[in-house]
């Protein structure tokens, strides 16, 4: 990171501290919603953007975190921020067992697989599977979260819990990336022959990103339904997996800043031109044309990493 | 058996329009190996141009209903056709060296940008073919209920999967678009232009798309923006399960995708009937990924 | 990273600067669907109060301060409008109008209440939305479980004894189902069929054959006006005579465009009345100021109901001459009886539900007109 | 010399292939072949174009299963193993045309090589643990020192796609080395390399079976052949014609048949 790019983050990260004491609930709400989605689009970047997998069925993950939580709460009463883990879980284990069998299908063909699980999930949700979705009409009645005794109700304090759920997920995907499994993302997404020719057990870590992203989404998802405190299959609906991917492609895949920047063009800019809102999914199927034919790589290429070692043998100067 | 064999006819009927659908995206797969994800609102298309020109030119009053239909389906196709082209110059072409993804990106956008447009220009309402153009009436088969229009529209789809079909195996330009389908390079190196080879899909596949955007407007009468979406979906899904890039493939994937939804539908469940078709689908990529008549070709490594 | 953080700046900067007071009037909200699949239902609502907040202005306004029409699109989607209804609140309004589904209301139910806002809701029929003793709910459309015991009632009462249910798995109309063939059974009238099917589909004739044979009486949709159509119409071209039964939410002329004249003559549905079947002064007064005004009729009597609600709530800030959101709400419970409504006398009682009956039973005339019926 | 593998005094050869078979639908690419590989040996497939030489060389490695016939590597029966296994039992491989991660930097290609030997998870991972800081210095140093090895220690923070054709080679055996194996399968090794290249390459074969690897090569520059392998398996149309000495091949009448009229470069 060189000076510049220090500052802006801390510009970022202390202007986004502050950003509640000076806005509104409807904008301080406007940038919750754009912290959800830059949650969802993070954890679907791991999948998509590292490890170059598409997945367009992203929504059904965050929907079993979602309905997750709204039924351990509203069933077993169950305090909704405990739930993020078993939410995790639940949402990270089906995705296991959903891409167990079709992971090593070529690119379209998993993307069309990941349509048809999440409607299916969709169509289950609204039919009432098991008689715990509360079909069409969903769970409604999901109590407040509580942290140390207090309870998160107005916007400005889920902003806090959101944000900062978004800069601990960021924390811990930026080292990641900086790893072995990060680097094996890659090496599946760059050439799966040559990474499996290289020792590198491909099905294992597709699966473990899919796992892992589908794990981060269910945790959105519980945080998703914590903030709204009902959830109806409607929110999960297919739209939601092409925003989302839509998100990851125009930020730059793999670049966790660019995905961040993307999630605030795409669900902040719409809340800005609302007078506009009829013409803005055609602005949005426009600019996905542009994007592809001027700037593929998304507004923030990925950028190589950086190792520490000495550069030159000869010269012996560290960076 | 009789509810059985209504069903079963319901079935061919859907299956028929999705069998049309099928074949635009099967085609444009096999050259270039993209999902065209806005063959779906083509067809959308069809619906639309085939209401607007059908109110405003009044065809069928002036040449009689045959004649009108006829003359109606030609326009369609031709207009459908030159949007596929454009489509294809806009969209794809630009980006024929480029990643997969960034392909799969622009298709969905253009997706997005062909419906929304629709909805700027028509409105979000939907629209409403006039009734009284089609005859409304059923016969009896063998105890079996069956609509004229029904009868048409199988009878239409299957004339032009034939014709097609014909079209590919015994001329010169359909052994072209089969050679160019297995290997791009080595049919650019027989002397094939790739590029004509492309864009005789991209006007194949959409002039059939948007006849069969006219026929689900013609026969059901009820057309939305939208509709695209869900058509297009079904048909992609008849694609894979017949072998995508494979002819025959798409008329029997699209055909057997629509009775099976309406078996499901009549002796599973209803409101699980979408389910049942993309279980299926999962199924099929799972057991046989080349789909019911694709063969199985070695990953070059 | 420099991009981003210009960008966000600038997206913070624009969010921000958009809001401006206006001076001294009484603001109204109304939250509808302006886009998405209701819109035609939301461009109504807009229409619909705009003309009555300028009639009421025309007239001094209230309070003696002019009203101003606050509108938000909550896009027929609760994510949406949760936003919407953040940003109202933040504008100042005394009271809100809106919305038409019912899960979408229910989205922002908390946030009015939370802020004190008197939200009066003009399409949300689902029956819980009253239950969870909110002081500041009201709704102006009647609860589902009064439309399943009208219709379970218009069955009984029309002689069917075999009754098929078709919803469409929307919370409306599966409640709807629900609910009457509960009361059907109590009746001892025989439901032999009870399923979805899928909006949004083209092809229902799968559905109709399995309907067939189940050899029903009558057949009773709860679901939507598009589905209607194309069920009656292939229906006709099954050549199955059976009569249908469609719940409030077929009311749209477009249902016999949809369906066809032929095909839609002698469908029944229940619905509230629309401003046409209404003799009272105030209806016949309002549709034709409407009419001059937009060249139209309202396009359905859930636009309608948000015309009830905004008169409602200019009642309530007039009888409690305040602009105190506690105190309309009071008013609104306790004083507020048989006012004159578009759609009749409208009372609320102390869940915030609307007193009194709505219903009527309509049919479908040979010339795609809709005609009330005597029950 | 890095990674030195100590003398084996096994006399069971390294690899050993024993009347495989493999068809594509109706084409039958490889036919019941069968030889061995010695320890330390460097041996070479050769062949003309479409004899079916990739094919063995994706089923020693696990990218096809044969329909017949069985694969022994130093005793362990490798049929029905998965790639990446058998890269973990000793053997690594480059491709004929170059498979690099064109995007991701020289280093990076390396670390691919050193992935197998590491076994921090997801959790150290996320937390930089101690342990997986250790380890990831360690795996760096190694893949410098493979770097180092073919030469391309100062390229280590450009693209894969930016170098140079023969230095993408050397780079695709640099990550192969970094498997640490004992059987190197390199496939065309030489293509499109020039003279000098091919010069550099023959001295970087050698240093390699200094280290005590095996390698197994298919080529077709046939000074590369001649000078470099001390055995030879000759194959055509999917069945073997001859094996043996490089000098014992050459003169055999099948190939010598086998290769006129196809290539002259004999």
């Amino acid at each position: 990171m060189n000076r510049f790019t220090s500052f802006a983050v801390a510009l970022f990260v202390a202007l986004m501290a502050v950003a509640p004491l000076f806005l509104n609930a409807y904008h301080v709400d406007v940038l919750n919603s754009i912290g959800l989605y830059g949650l969802l689009a993070l954890s679907l970047n791991l999948i998509l953007g590292e490890a170059g997998l598409f997945n367009m069925g992203h929504a059904a993950f965050y929907a079993m975190g979602a309905y997750t939580a709204a039924i351990l709460n509203t069933r077993y009463q169950i305090p909704i921020l405990w739930t993020l883990p078993l939410s995790a879980l639940v949402a990270g284990f089906f995705a296991l067992a959903v891409a167990r069998p079709v992971v090593h299908l070529r690119g379209d063909y998993l993307l069309i697989v990941t349509i048809g699980v999440s409607e299916i999930v969709r169509i289950a949700l609204v039919n009432d599977v098991f008689g715990i979705t509360g079909g069409a009409n969903g769970i409604f009645g999901i109590s407040r979260p509580e942290l140390f005794g207090f309870v998160i109700r107005q916007p400005q304090h889920f902003y806090y819990l959101i944000w900062g759920f978004v800069a601990f997920t960021i924390f811990l995907f930026l080292r990641l990336k900086q790893s072995r499994f990060g680097r094996a993302l890659n090496y599946l997404r760059e050439d799966e022959v040559a990474a499996e020719g290289s020792g590198v057990n491909t099905d294992y870590y597709k699966l473990a990103v899919f796992g892992l992203g589908a794990a981060w989404a269910g945790m959105a998802g519980t945080l998703f339904a914590a903030k709204m405190t009902i959830i109806s299959p409607e929110s999960f609906s297919f739209w939601e997996s092409v925003v989302l991917f839509m998100i990851v492609i125009l930020g730059g895949a793999g670049n966790v800043a660019g995905v961040l920047l993307a999630a605030f063009l795409v669900i902040g800019l719409p809340e800005l031109f609302r007078e506009f809102s009829s013409a803005r999914m055609l602005v949005f199927g426009l600019v996905m044309m542009v994007m592809m034919l001027v700037r593929p790589q998304g507004l923030l290429p990925a950028k190589s990493r950086q190792f520490s070692f000495a550069e030159l043998s000869n010269k012996g100067s560290f960076r | 058996m009789e509810e059985f064999l209504q069903q079963l006819t319901n079935g061919l009927a859907v299956g028929g329009i999705y069998a049309l659908i099928a074949l635009g995206y099967t085609m444009v797969y096999g050259v270039l190996k993209l999902i065209n994800f806005a063959h779906g609102d083509l067809f959308t298309y069809g619906a639309y141009l085939g209401l607007t020109l059908l109110t405003s030119l009044a065809l069928t009053d002036r040449l009689g209903f045959f004649m009108g239909v006829l003359v109606l389906a030609l326009m369609v196709m031709g207009l459908v056709a030159v949007l596929g082209m454009i489509l294809e110059r806009a969209a794809y072409r630009p980006l024929r060296e480029s990643p997969r993804l960034s392909a799969v990106v622009s298709a969905l956008g253009a997706s997005i940008f062909l419906q929304n447009t629709l909805m700027l220009i028509y409105g979000a309402r939907f629209q409403v073919y006039p009734d009284n153009i089609l005859p409304v009436t059923a016969f009896d088969l063998f105890g079996l209920q069956i609509p004229v229009m029904r009868v048409l529209i199988v009878l239409a789809s299957v004339v032009m999967m034939v014709t097609l079909y014909l079209f590919i195996q015994k001329t010169k330009i359909g052994t072209a678009i089969r050679a160019a389908a297995i290997d791009q390079g080595a049919a650019r190196l027989m002397g094939i232009d790739v590029n004509r080879v492309i864009l005789l899909v991209f006007l194949l596949g959409p002039a059939l798309g948007g006849a069969a955007g006219l026929m689900v407007g013609l026969y059901y009468g009820q057309i939305n923006f939208t509709m695209g979406w869900v058509y297009g979906m079904k048909a992609f899904t008849a694609a894979i399960l017949g072998g995508i890039g494979n002819i025959p493939g798409a008329m029997i994937g699209g055909l057997l995708l629509g009775v099976v939804e309406a078996m499901g539908a009549a002796y599973l469940s209803i409101a699980w009937k979408d389910a049942i078709a993309f279980c299926v689908l999962i199924l099929i990529l799972i057991v046989r990924p080349t789909g019911l008549l694709g063969e199985r070709v070695a990953d070059k490594i | 990273m420099k991009k981003p953080l210009l960008a966000l700046v600038a997206v913070i900067g624009l969010v921000t600067g958009g809001v401006a007071q206006a001076a001294d009037a009484i603001k109204i909200g109304l939250m509808a669907p302006l886009t998405g699949s209701w819109a035609s239902e939301g461009q109504s609502m807009k229409k619909i109060v705009e003309l009555l907040a300028k009639q009421q202005n025309a007239k001094g306004g209230v309070l003696g301060k002019q009203i101003e029409v606050v509108t938000e699109d909550d896009g027929g989607d609760p994510r949406t409008a949760s936003l919407a209804a953040q940003r109202l609140t933040t504008q100042g309004i005394v009271a809100v109008i809106g919305t038409y589904g019912s899960s979408v209301t229910e989205a922002t139910q908390a946030i009015y209440d939370e802020a004190g806002i008197p939200q009066i809701a003009n399409g949300s029929t689902a029956i819980r939305l009253t239950e969870k003793g909110l002081k500041h709910f009201f709704r102006t459309a009647p609860r589902d479980d009064e439309q399943g015991r009208i219709a379970a009632q218009t069955i009984e009462k029309l002689g069917f004894k075999q009754v098929a249910v078709l919803h469409d798995s929307t919370s409306y109309a599966k409640g709807l189902a629900d609910e009457t063939s509960a009361l059907l059974k109590k009746k001892g009238l025989k439901v032999v069929f009870f399923d979805a099917l899928t909006p949004g589909e083209r092809d229902y004739n799968a559905i109709l054959t399995k309907l067939k044979s189940a050899n029903p009486d009558v057949v009773l949709f709860t679901g939507y006006y598009p589905e209607a159509g194309l069920l009656l119409r292939q229906k006709r071209a099954m050549g199955w005579p059976v009569p249908f039964i469609g719940g409030d939410a077929t009311n749209n002329p477009d249902l016999v465009k949809s369906a066809g004249q032929e095909a839609a003559e002698g469908f029944y549905f229940l619905s509230p009345p629309v401003p046409q079947d209404l003799d009272t002064p105030e209806a016949q007064a309002f549709l034709a100021d409407y009419q001059k005004q937009y060249e139209e009729v309202p396009a359905s009597i859930w636009a309608v109901l948000s015309g009830d609600g905004f008169r409602a709530a200019v009642a309530g800030i007039e009888g409690a001459k305040s602009t105190n959101g506690g105190k309309i709400a009071e008013y609104l419970h306790k004083s507020l009886k048989d006012y004159p409504g578009l759609s009749g006398p409208v009372s609320f009682d102390e869940k915030g539900d609307r007193e009194g009956e709505v219903y009527r039973l309509y049919k479908v005339n040979a010339d795609g007109k809709f005609v009330m019926q005597k029950l | 010399m890095i990674n030195a593998v100590p003398p084996v005094l096994d006399i069971t050869p390294l690899l050993a292939l024993q009347r495989l078979t493999k068809r594509f639908g109706g084409l039958t690419a490889v036919k019941d072949v069968s030889f061995t590989v010695e320890h330390g040996a460097v041996a070479g497939l050769i062949g003309p174009n479409g004899a079916g030489k990739t094919t063995v060389f994706n089923l020693i490695t696990g990218q096809y299963q044969s329909d017949q016939g069985e694969i022994f590597f130093a005793g362990t029966r490798l049929n029905g193993l998965r790639t990446h296994c058998i890269i973990t039992l000793g053997i690594a491989r480059t491709f004929q045309n170059i498979r690099l991660f064109q995007k991701l930097t020289v280093l990076e290609n390396v670390l691919a090589g050193c992935h197998y030997r590491m076994h921090s998870g997801l959790v150290a991972a996320m937390l930089h643990l101690p342990s997986q800081q250790r380890e990831e210095q360690e795996a760096i140093d190694r893949a410098l020192q493979e770097l180092e090895f073919v030469g391309l220690r100062q390229q280590a923070s450009a693209l894969a796609k930016n170098l140079a054709y023969g230095d993408q080679r050397r780079l695709e055996i640099a990550r192969a080395l970094a498997t640490q194996p004992r059987l190197l399968v390199l496939d065309e090794p030489a293509g499109g390399m020039n003279e000098q290249e091919t010069e550099a390459l023959i001295g970087l074969i050698g240093r390699i079976q200094a280290r005590g690897i095996t390698i197994l090569l298919i080529e077709h520059d046939m000074r590369l052949v001649m000078r470099a392998c001390e055995k030879l398996v000759v194959l055509e149309h999917g069945g073997k014609i001859a094996e043996g000495p490089p000098e014992q091949v050459r003169c055999d009448p099948k190939v010598i048949e086998a290769y006129l009229g196809t290539e002259d470069d004999m």
